[in-house]
């Protein structure tokens, strides 16, 4: 097999490690009987270097040894390459959200008692810095928390004109049937626990 | 001797000059004096040998190939007897000898038997070759078995390329902001309200979110530094509905004592106040 | 700014990816109103091609899109880069792929029906874990059992653009093919094999 250029070498295999790599390194890649001189090596850099002018890569010397990378002034053009995948919020995140649009106006401590866990710092910043949520008082007790309300954007994102577009708590109970013992209506579901409250709905009556 | 058995002796060195007892292997209840003819390998390799076969399949289509023979033209005899060496020396060697072994054993012994029965003049087309299921299934294992080869020769990731990777540097990430739905929203409350078991009985009401939002929205037009227009808080252009909501708002801030008002004689105008 | 050619914003957003990217992914690098369409991407891609020729480097396209690999003929040279050698996969493992590669839709009992044997969980539970089989349905019949077929990741992992690259599978051939002109007049002797089988059947017992 002929042997390929060494700067061609040294580049697939800067590029295969997809790290820098250390002239140490990049010798320990030859057989010991043919391994290239340090001088050797970096002249073949030099001349990738060359190569590489105007083209959108660079091939520079860092700490750890050389690596190629993306040039600087291309990088503008690759921001959106990860952009895809937005994250998500925390379920502990929408629970707040939702208490502060329901209970507002009302302090941290306040959510906390209706969730039954603390709640992070970090989740009432993401809240604010999203415009979502802002502090609109102080309640006048020991310590003056800051109570929390929901703003004209928070309105926006969910596409709703005032609050009173969001159903009521009632509204929701239905949505969750968490309770089946109200629902007296259908004794017939499949749920066990709403035959059992029917049960004893009727004994009781 | 058979003319499989000479190519098998031929091939089968090692066999011809292996001990005349195999240590520890027996057959039924004789020691096994001999192994197979037709194992062409040493004894001591055997094992290895033997569990490198992917199952009865794979066995059968060795015997076969080895010998040179056409897949559609099996001598169902002379493989079912070597097959069966071979399922023995497993047994005796405790291999773990899947299930398999012993039904395509059973399967053998059947075409043999229906092989052996003499055959009526008239060949009914229905009347198919009791080979033919075997040599069908064969043919299909072998065309995977090749499959699984040529795959296996594919150049792939890791071994014969390696994707090209390049550093970036401070790569300015534009996360964008994740999307909530409204549905997510009212799950996520739900929830919370479930547990903290808003929904009993004596918890039911109708909850009136616009005077919520009025309330949060007064607040934010009050100081506690100076004193706001009562009047200013209620807007007339929202009509009826708008200024009893209001004024709700100002009555549910004054019970939970976040504002307070001040009217300096009867009839005056009243001013509010943010409770500091 | 001016804007760089535009093989070298694929070539530095390939790169950076490290990974393949699709046609869909790389115009969206672009602002809306000035993505480029995709025959001016393959042209740009095609470039890239000879430009790479004789590099040691491959601008190849795969199932899910383009990407620069380290070719071949330059991987031995890059041997030492790794401390572990490739892994090679098991017979079975390779059998089952094959079988779900060729025949998807399968279900995990007609792979078995073919190789003759039962397949092991681990051995499914690694191919889904690596990402190249996935379950992509279920057979309409008692115990609804899972239907399995191959993804991209699989074409992408063997440098395959679709399945119609894989190597064709073997004919299968019919026992009439044997000794046609016998069977016609002689269909009580035409069988030599069953002949012998009655010589040794009796020899054997």
């Amino acid at each position: 097999m002929a042997t390929p250029p060494l700067k061609h070498i040294l580049e697939a295999a800067m590029l295969a490690a997809g790290d820098a790599l250390s002239l140490e390194h990049m010798q320990a890649l030859f057989p010991d009987t043919d391994r290239p001189e340090k001088p050797r090596l970096r002249g073949a850099l030099l001349e990738l270097q060359q190569d590489y002018a105007d083209r959108g890569l660079d091939v520079v010397e860092v700490a750890s040894g050389w690596r190629i990378q993306v040039a600087s002034d291309m990088v503008p053009w690759l921001a959106r390459l990860w952009e895809e995948k937005p994250v998500r919020y925390s379920r502990a995140l929408l629970e707040t959200l939702a208490v502060i649009a329901y209970r507002q106006p009302v302090t941290r401590g306040e959510i906390e008692e209706v969730r039954g866990v603390s709640i992070s710092t970090t989740i009432m910043r993401t809240l604010q810095d999203r415009g979502w949520v802002r502090v609109i008082g102080h309640r006048d007790v020991p310590g003056r928390p800051a109570m929390f309300g929901t703003t004209r954007a928070f309105l926006d994102h969910f596409n709703l004109k005032s609050l009173d577009q969001l159903p009521s708590l009632g509204e929701l109970r239905d949505l969750s049937e968490l309770h089946p013992e109200l629902d007296l209506g259908f004794p017939d579901t499949a749920d066990p626990a709403a035959e059992e409250a029917a049960d004893r709905g009727s004994s009781d009556g | 001797m058979t003319v499989e058995h000479g190519i098998a002796g031929q091939e089968a060195v090692a066999a011809e000059e292996s001990p005349s007892v195999v240590p520890g292997v027996r057959v039924g209840n004789e020691p096994l004096r001999e192994l197979p003819r037709d194992l062409y390998i040493p004894p001591d390799a055997l094992e290895v040998f033997l569990e490198t076969f992917e199952g009865p399949l794979d066995l059968l289509l060795y015997l076969i190939r080895r010998q040179n023979l056409d897949i559609l033209d099996i001598p169902i005899a002379a493989i079912t007897r070597q097959y069966m060496g071979y399922v023995e020396v497993m047994k005796e060697l405790r291999l773990e000898l899947a299930a398999e072994y012993l039904v395509m054993a059973a399967v053998l012994a059947e075409i043999k038997s229906r092989m052996l029965l003499p055959r009526p003049v008239k060949v009914d087309e229905e009347e198919a070759d009791p080979r033919a299921e075997l040599v069908r299934r064969l043919q299909e294992y072998e065309r995977y078995k090749t499959a699984a080869e040529d795959l296996d020769s594919l150049p792939r990731v890791g071994r014969d390329l390696q994707p090209a990777t390049a550093m970036v540097p401070e790569m300015p990430r534009e996360a964008p902001a994740p999307e909530v739905s409204l549905d997510d929203l009212l799950m996520a409350l739900a929830d919370v309200m479930a547990r903290a078991e808003m929904f009993s009985h004596h918890h039911v009401q109708r909850e009136v979110l616009s005077v919520r939002e009025r309330m949060s929205w007064t607040l934010q037009q009050l100081d506690s530094e100076q004193f706001t227009d009562f009047r200013s808080l209620l807007r007339p252009e929202e009509g009826k509905r708008g200024v009893v909501v209001g004024f709700l708002a100002i009555l549910e801030l004054i019970r939970e004592a976040l504002l307070e008002l001040v009217q300096a004689e009867p009839f005056a105008p009243i001013y509010v106040r943010a409770r500091a």
